[in-house]
């Protein structure tokens, strides 16, 4: 039964390891992403298990909210486009220290 | 529950005024609608408890933090309306936004299910990344936009796992079931750890505080203040209604995981805050290791450290703000608010000097300001609960802080005045929301009988 | 309520000098002071010795946290607010002299931290004790601030944090306190009930002793003082010898010995070793000190050393000496400073090797001088001397040995007091200082109130001590009533 | 009569009083005059206090209490006079040869432009001695103590622009002040003791010890302490240096404080507490030690000196050698009466050396001085009678006391006799030097001052005449009984719980043997130094170079400044520099600035964690969530 589990961790932290290391932003977003559907995943495995269809309703908030951010997220990233003519996260380092 | 609706609506409105022409009279509309609401709330105190439909609490903890939230957002449209004067920001939009982020803010202080806290924290933060980078033309507002967005939708992501953790454990998400089904299994262990974490995050508790000084520091000034403020106090009075509605008393593992994380964020807060010489960023780092003091009742879960808490939120609200707002001035004339720049200050405009020290004195914890009060009893919690030896971490904290506060101060009153153009321009309103706040600053400082009395019901 | 207009009549008059504008905020601060002092004799007049506490006002201010507004005075509160509103005017007339920029906020800060030195000497409230004492700081950090000379920043900064140290160890200790007391209240008697275990006692004595310590200041918590001394203006450096230093004392007294007997015998030979230690150390150091100013704030430190040695001496004896030191400490130091006032006033300097033969051209002045030196060196029939005679009773009592070497104070101070009046005093006229004036009118009326104490109280210090035995019998009482008795 | 006893020192405190407040309104020549008046009134006062004394009516006196002073626990302070046979004699002296040096003052000082300071000095000092010595307790007498401490201070600093004067005033005071570390010591030992510094009541309690063993030792510290404070005053060694240097101060000022009155405090301190030594052997080993021992050290510096008032100096010290000579062996009254008779030719041999100054316009040294007999007759009369009188040729006043004294070390020891005798020819010797050199042969100094050579005005020739007339028949008081007397002056102070030494042992016929060897070799000195410097003409060296080893080391006074600069003085210089450039800058405020710095520096460091890199960032998030995951489930 803690296939699901193995599975969905396995997925979140493939998702995590790319915020880590990806110097792309898109790509960024793209494994936030994969972090949250890793979650979904677990959600509805959990709602099977529990036979509880909260979970599902709960996967439900999560696409939708997901959806709002990452356009939120797609219009900061055409902002530093404008400014930075690339998407690359390393020319963004003003504020530091 | 009203409150929510009534702001959303009014949110909407404010939206909408452009195109209906209403544009002129927006901003009295919404001063007069928030005093209202205030009021509105401030008068459901007493009511009996009641949940509505499941999700949402309507008891004396979210009133007594939704008002405290909806009068810090009272308090940013009036200081904030010089900065729009420019023309540089949409005003309806900003307005709106701002009444949103209010929107989640307060539904952070009264969720009863995680769906609730995960839509409250989302609509809290989404209008927060789009305000932090509003000012598209200068890069680092929308370098700020960008870290705050990656880091925030990592710890949501964070969020969720806990989240569905917990529901894996409880097979809830209801707040009052989870505490029944809590149990000893691991997966709510970590459950409940990552989900302390995603709110460690949002109160910027060292390590998760990273995003803090760079989004305090890119973001537009006037933006910074309602963040350092409105979004402290919603987080924290999230977390702490989480907690406090899951336990009746905070598991061992966790607590020390909280008392960690408040003695490193006390440390590392103000240590790093000691070196800044930008006062925008100084006050973010600063408002990190506030954090750190918060954090230190969150262990005992009694009444006084909820009531402690909120005194000390509330003071602190009301200090940062005027902080912030004459970092905002300085910055307006002098391009960037480095401690050098707040030179002479008190020569060219006095008032503005003895309003800033007024904050900072209160920031660090001396009398008669309202961070002492805040402080003492917040010390006076903890050591009831048996931790004197993170009292004393936090005092030798309190000594750094008075440090790098005094270094505004010291420059304030004995520099020469290193610019010919002194900062001398109109308050005009603005002027006499700063008395105020400074009168409620000392007030609260001498007489915190009344927000003990308040805080003691919650 | 005379106690409540004591603290409130400086609130009002800061507030009325700030307004007045810069003309007449002297005449009016002056004036407040003085009218200030006319309330506390009228107090010291009307004051019932055999009452205990005299004045008492308890008003509840934060009943949930068991604070109230709860003050009085007994013979020592009495005796040291009588120190202060005395100095107080003498303080704001001398600084007539300097030319300060900005004299309103001066005058109000300085009425301010009156009305909060006040409020410390008079708290029955610990919370309320604590309130006032860091609000007394306040108004001295931004005199030295703004009024100091070139180096104030950084030194008044050390100043600062490291007093604030000490402040905020004494809060833990006094939450602390409060955590054990039987009615969770800040009240003195309260606090004087809590029923400490050995260890605790230690821990609370350990942070009192570092807070108060450090005001005073003992060895080796001392190092801030000097350069403090140095650099600020010279009403600063009279407010904190004259009568800040005498907060920490006056911690001790009221909220040390009573509190933590246990401890006081367990580690009362360490306090008191180290104020003998800083005697010496102090006064030695003083010898070579080449700027007066310097120098004296190394002999304050000795002065407050002997003064803490009797502190923990446990006796009778001791503790009056201590307040009768503590009066004339003040006075004396105040004298001395406002003597460098007119030093610095008429030269420009307070190099010693810069000044000498000034008695040619100031020979009233040269009068004063050596009368507030030979109190500051303890000669009978000054008040200097009452004190020292009876600190040096109670250290004896406690340990002949330690008597012995802080006694060593009165050779070490006729050594540097004799020594550094020589050479800024005695000797040919010097040239440079050929147009130097005699004492004004101004300087004769703060140098001749300051002579009569130093003899009356030197002659007569039974009007001060008869004020204060009661009290002191009181206090001494407590402590060896609640040292468990020994098996 | 006792209600007029606080007058006595009333008197000259008012006329300090008037003469420093009014200083400007008084004119110059009148402030002696005013000084003096207050000083005839206390002595008329105190001559009244004697005649009753004698009679006897002053015994068992209780104290005079004129207010209560300190009062503190069990401490009871009074401010109040004990009047009794012993401080009415000592009153009497200092009021009376004060009262001389006041009216020889105002001729010698009186074209000095600060003589109403110098006036008012002297009433103050007159006014402490007489506090020292009619207090009815310790403190008092400390009160008086440090105030005639203070007056010397200031009088021998009094022509403040040389700083070598000043130099010698500071001092004086430092010195006396180590003393006083012990007098205060012994009177907190005392009141630890016996609760009271009364002395009546410590007496008192001290004699109904029973058992004295047990108390011995404490006695024998608090005897030794006082002792200590008594060193520091009446300049024994090793705290003897300040007194010679002391010779800074106006001429006068040297015959009243320190030779007739002040230095002799530690005597009448000793005599007063003679019930405490008296329980202490050893303390009185002791004093006798330190008294012989500085009577020949100081006797021996004299032998080369050349200043006339450094000789009269070192002999004064002498002399104070003598006294502790004569208590050490327990003769309380024998010390107390040759502090009589020397208060009387010491007066006379510094006021007349005052008038040979004065004559010689300020000249000190007797090297340029020289057959002045001639033109100063009556100073010359009075000195040799002095002289005369200190090397103890008999019926002169000095012979008697100084011969009490030799009855009692040789009753103790006979090597203690010869000590005694050794000293004495030794001031003979120096004496007589000085006598010579100044007195007799020619005149060795420029023209001009031999023309300004003159005897001086009566205003200071009749003080003179005066002492000399009590410096010859002030030694009848106390005629022993193998010359026909009855030892009045003993008996005298008997009254005054004075212990009487014990009978004596000794036959007639050695008392006579003993007599007449002492003074068989003192003839014989003053013949010898007679031969060696009028006869041969003998000249002190003019310059060290030509000084014997001996001489050079007497003369150097045996290098003990110089030991004590480089013991004491420059010891403490140092460690005062080391104390504040090392401990204090490196040691103690460099914990406090490192912890400081350390803060800084771990600030600065830690802002650079601070990358600005949005995936360190979240690797740090990532970091600590494991680590926290790790010790929740590891712990």
């Amino acid at each position: 039964m803690s296939e699901y589990l193995v599975l969905c961790l396995i997925l979140f932290s493939l998702g995590a390891f790319g915020v880590l290391y990806r110097r792309n932003i898109l790509v960024m977003f793209m494994s936030i992403e994969l972090m949250l559907n890793a979650v979904n995943l677990l959600m509805v495995y959990f709602s099977a298990l529990h036979n509880d269809q909260s979970g599902q309703v709960f996967v439900f908030f999560i696409m939708a909210v997901a959806a709002a951010e990452i356009t939120i997220g797609l219009a900061i990233l055409v902002m530093i486009f404008r400014h930075l003519g690339s998407i690359n996260i390393d020319s963004l380092k003003n504020l530091k220290w | 529950m009203n409150a929510i609706i009534l702001i959303s609506i009014l949110g909407i409105f404010t939206m909408m005024s452009e195109f209906i022409g209403l544009k002129k009279f927006i901003y009295p509309i919404i001063l007069l609608s928030l005093v209202g609401i205030l009021g509105y709330n401030i008068c459901s105190f007493w009511n009996t408890p009641e949940v509505h439909y499941g999700m949402l609490l309507h008891d004396n903890y979210s009133v007594a933090f939704g008002s405290l939230l909806i009068t810090i957002t009272l308090l940013w449209f009036l200081l904030s309306r010089e900065s729009y004067s420019a023309g540089e920001f949409n005003q309806g939009d900003h307005y709106a936004l701002i009444l949103f982020s209010t929107v989640g803010g307060l539904l952070l202080v009264s969720f009863t299910n995680m769906s609730t806290l995960f839509l409250g924290v989302e609509i809290l933060s989404i209008p927060l990344y789009i305000l932090a980078g509003s000012r598209k033309k200068d890069i680092r507002s929308v370098e700020a936009s960008i870290k705050y967005f990656i880091l925030g939708s990592f710890a949501t992501g964070i969020m969720l796992l806990g989240i569905a953790l917990i529901y894996g454990a409880t097979g809830t998400f209801d707040l009052a079931a989870i505490k029944i089904a809590a149990s000893q299994q691991s997966l709510f262990y970590v459950g409940i750890t990552l989900l302390s974490i995603s709110f460690a995050f949002k109160i910027s508790a060292v390590p998760f505080h990273f995003w803090v000084p760079d989004v305090y520091g890119g973001a537009p000034t006037f933006i910074t203040a309602f963040m350092s403020t409105f979004v402290k106090v919603a987080a924290f009075g999230a977390f702490y209604h989480l907690l406090d509605s899951i336990f009746t008393q905070v598991p061992s593992y966790l607590s020390y995981t909280l008392i960690g994380l408040s003695a490193l964020t006390i440390l590392i807060g103000n240590l790093a805050a000691s070196y800044q010489n930008n006062v925008k960023r100084l006050l973010a780092f600063s408002g990190v290791s506030q954090a750190g003091y918060m954090l230190m009742v969150f262990p005992m879960l009694s009444v006084g450290s909820k009531s402690s808490l909120f005194v000390y939120l509330a003071g602190y609200a009301v200090a940062n703000l005027i902080a912030i707002y004459v970092v905002h001035s300085i910055e307006k004339l002098k391009d960037e608010a480095t401690v050098e720049n707040f030179g002479g200050l008190a020569k060219s405009n006095p008032f503005l000097a003895f309003v800033m020290t007024l904050a900072l004195i209160s920031l660090a914890g001396i009398p008669p300001a309202a961070g002492f009060f805040g402080k003492f009893y917040l010390f006076t919690e903890v050591i009831k609960g048996g931790n004197i030896y993170l009292v004393l971490i936090a005092i030798l904290g309190s000594l750094i802080s008075v440090y790098y506060y005094f270094k505004t101060i010291i420059a304030m009153y004995s520099e020469p005045e290193n610019t010919s153009s002194a900062v001398r321009y109109e308050f005009g309103f603005a002027k006499i929301i700063l008395v105020i706040m400074s009168v409620l600053v000392v007030l609260i400082g001498l007489f915190p009988d009344i927000l003990l009395q308040i805080g003691k019901q919650i | 309520m005379i106690t409540t207009l004591l603290i409130i009549l400086p609130l009002v008059a800061a507030l009325l000098v700030y307004l007045a504008g810069q003309r007449l905020a002297p005449t009016v601060a002056i004036a407040a002071t003085v009218l200030e002092f006319a309330v506390a004799l009228y107090a010291y007049f009307t004051f019932d010795v055999a009452a205990g506490w005299n004045f008492a006002v308890n008003q509840e201010w934060i009943p949930s946290l068991g604070i109230s507004f709860n003050i009085g005075m007994d013979g020592i509160s009495m005796a040291l607010v009588l120190l202060t509103t005395f100095l107080l005017p003498i303080i704001l007339l001398s600084s007539l002299l300097s030319p300060l920029k900005d004299k309103a906020s001066f005058y109000s800060l300085a009425l301010i931290m009156q009305s909060a030195l006040i409020g410390v000497f008079v708290a029955k409230d610990l919370f309320l004790f604590y309130i006032f004492w860091e609000l007394a700081l306040i108004p001295i950090y931004f005199i030295c601030l703004l009024w100091g000379d070139e180096n104030r920043r950084p030194v008044t900064f050390k100043f600062f944090i490291y007093t604030l140290f000490g402040s905020l160890l004494m809060l833990a200790a006094i939450i602390y306190l409060y955590t054990v007391t039987p009615e969770k209240s800040f009240a003195l008697e309260n606090i004087y009930n809590t029923d400490l275990s050995a260890l605790e006692q230690t821990w609370v004595f350990a942070a009192l002793f570092l807070a108060f310590g450090i005001k005073m200041p003992i060895f080796p918590l001392h190092t801030w003082q000097p350069s403090t001394y140095t650099s600020a203006p010279i009403a600063g450096t009279m407010l904190l010898s004259g009568i800040m230093l005498k907060m920490g004392i006056y911690g001790v007294i009221r909220w040390v010995l009573p509190v933590v007997p246990t401890a006081l015998m367990n580690w009362g030979w360490l306090a008191a070793l180290l104020s003998v230690i800083g005697i010496v150390y102090a006064s030695i150091i003083a010898i070579r000190q080449s700027n007066y100013k310097t120098l004296i704030a190394y002999v304050s430190i000795a002065h407050v050393g002997l003064i803490a040695a009797g502190l923990f001496s446990n006796s009778v004896e001791g503790l009056q000496g201590v307040i009768a030191q503590m009066l004339a400490h003040g006075v004396n130091v105040v004298g001395i400073l406002f003597v460098i006032e007119i030093l610095l006033n008429r030269t420009g300097t307070l190099e010693i090797s810069k000044l000498g033969g000034l008695r040619n051209q100031m020979p009233q002045f040269a009068v004063f001088f050596v009368v507030i030196m030979m109190a500051s060196i303890a000669l009978p029939s000054t008040n200097g001397f009452i004190g020292e005679f009876l600190l040096f009773v109670g250290i004896f009592n406690y340990n002949p040995y330690l008597a012995a070497v802080a006694g060593l104070t009165i050779i070490l101070g006729a050594v540097y007091m004799l020594s550094s009046y020589q050479k800024i005093m005695l000797g040919e006229a010097k040239s440079a200082y050929n147009n130097v004036l005699d004492l004004t009118l101004i300087e004769k009326s703060i140098l001749i109130p300051i002579v009569i104490v130093i003899f009356v109280f030197g002659l007569f210090p039974n009007l001060v001590l008869d004020l204060t035995e009661p009290a002191v019998n009181e206090i001494l009482h407590t402590v060896n009533n609640s040292i468990p008795v020994a098996n | 009569m006792m209600e007029f006893v606080w007058l006595i020192p009333a008197l000259p405190l008012l006329g300090f009083l008037i003469l420093s407040l009014f200083n400007k309104y008084i004119p110059k020549s009148a402030s002696g005059y005013i000084a003096s008046a207050m000083l005839l009134g206390s002595f008329l006062i105190v001559l009244n206090l004697l005649f009753s004394a004698i009679s006897g009516q002053l015994i068992e006196q209780p104290p005079v209490v004129l207010f209560h002073w300190v009062h503190a626990g069990n401490l009871n302070l009074s401010l109040s006079f004990q009047i009794d046979n012993l401080s009415v004699w000592f009153m009497s002296i200092i009021t009376g040869v004060g009262f001389l040096i006041h009216v020889y003052s105002i001729s010698y000082m009186h074209d000095d432009e600060g003589v109403t300071r110098y006036f008012s000095y002297l009433n103050l000092f007159i006014f402490s001695m007489l506090l020292l010595v009619m207090g009815s307790n310790y403190v008092v007498m400390f009160m008086g103590w440090e105030g005639v401490g203070l007056c010397s201070y200031l009088l021998i600093g009094f022509w403040f622009k040389n700083q070598n004067y000043n130099d010698a005033a500071k001092k004086a005071f430092i010195m006396n002040r180590i003393g006083d570390l012990g007098f205060l010591l012994g009177m907190l030992l005392i009141y630890n003791q016996f609760g009271t510094l009364e002395y009546r009541e410590v007496f008192d309690q001290a004699s109904k010890i029973i058992n004295p063993n047990e108390v011995s030792t404490i006695i024998t510290v608090i005897t030794l302490l006082l002792f200590v404070g008594a060193m520091g005053k009446s300049a024994q060694i090793p705290l003897y240096t300040w007194l010679p240097d002391a010779m800074a101060g106006p001429t006068p000022v040297s015959a009243l404080i320190h030779a007739a009155t002040m230095v002799t405090a530690g005597i009448y301190m000793i005599a007063r507490s003679n019930v405490l030594y008296s329980m202490a052997p050893c303390t009185l080993d002791v004093i006798y030690i330190i008294g012989t021992g500085t009577a020949i050290l100081a006797a021996l510096i004299g032998l080369t000196q050349t200043d006339i008032k450094k000789v009269l100096a070192y002999s004064t010290v002498s002399q104070l050698g003598f006294m502790f000579m004569a208590i050490g062996l327990g003769g309380y009254s024998a010390g107390v009466f040759h502090v009589t008779t020397h208060a009387f030719f010491k007066a006379l041999l510094f006021l007349g050396a005052g008038s040979v100054i004065h004559a010689m316009g300020g000249e000190q040294d007797i090297r340029k001085m020289g057959g002045l007999m001639k033109k100063l007759p009556i100073t010359f009369i009075t000195f040799i009678i002095a002289t005369l009188a200190i090397a103890g040729i008999p019926p002169l006043a000095g012979f008697f006391s100084k011969d009490a004294i030799l009855a009692l070390a040789f009753e103790a020891n006979p090597i203690k006799w010869g000590l005694g005798v050794f000293a004495a020819l030794l001031t003979t010797f120096y004496m007589f030097r000085m006598l010579y050199l100044t007195f007799f042969g020619e005149f060795r100094g420029t023209q001009h001052q031999k023309e300004h050579l003159h005897e001086s005005p009566l205003l200071m020739t009749i003080p003179l005449m005066i002492l000399a007339a009590l410096t010859v028949f002030s030694g009848f008081i106390e005629v022993p009984h193998v010359l026909g007397g009855h030892n009045w002056f003993s008996h005298y102070l008997a009254a005054a719980n004075i212990a009487l030494p014990e009978a004596s042992h000794l036959s007639n016929s050695t008392e006579y043997l003993l007599m007449g060897t002492a003074l068989a070799l003192v003839v014989s000195v003053i013949f010898i130094t007679y031969f060696l410097y009028v006869s041969k003409k003998t000249q002190p060296a003019s310059s060290e170079s030509e000084m014997s080893f001996l001489d050079k080391l007497s003369y150097n006074k045996f290098y003990v400044d110089e030991l004590y600069d480089f013991v004491i003085v420059k010891p403490l210089g140092f460690l005062s520099d080391f104390n504040s450039n090392i401990i204090e800058k490196h040691f103690i405020d460099r914990i406090v600035n490192v912890s400081g710095k350390s803060i800084q520096w771990s600030g600065k460091t830690i802002r650079y964690i601070q990358s600005g890199d949005v995936n360190t960032y979240a690797i740090f998030m990532v970091i600590g969530i494991v680590v926290i995951l790790f010790l929740n489930l590891v712990l």
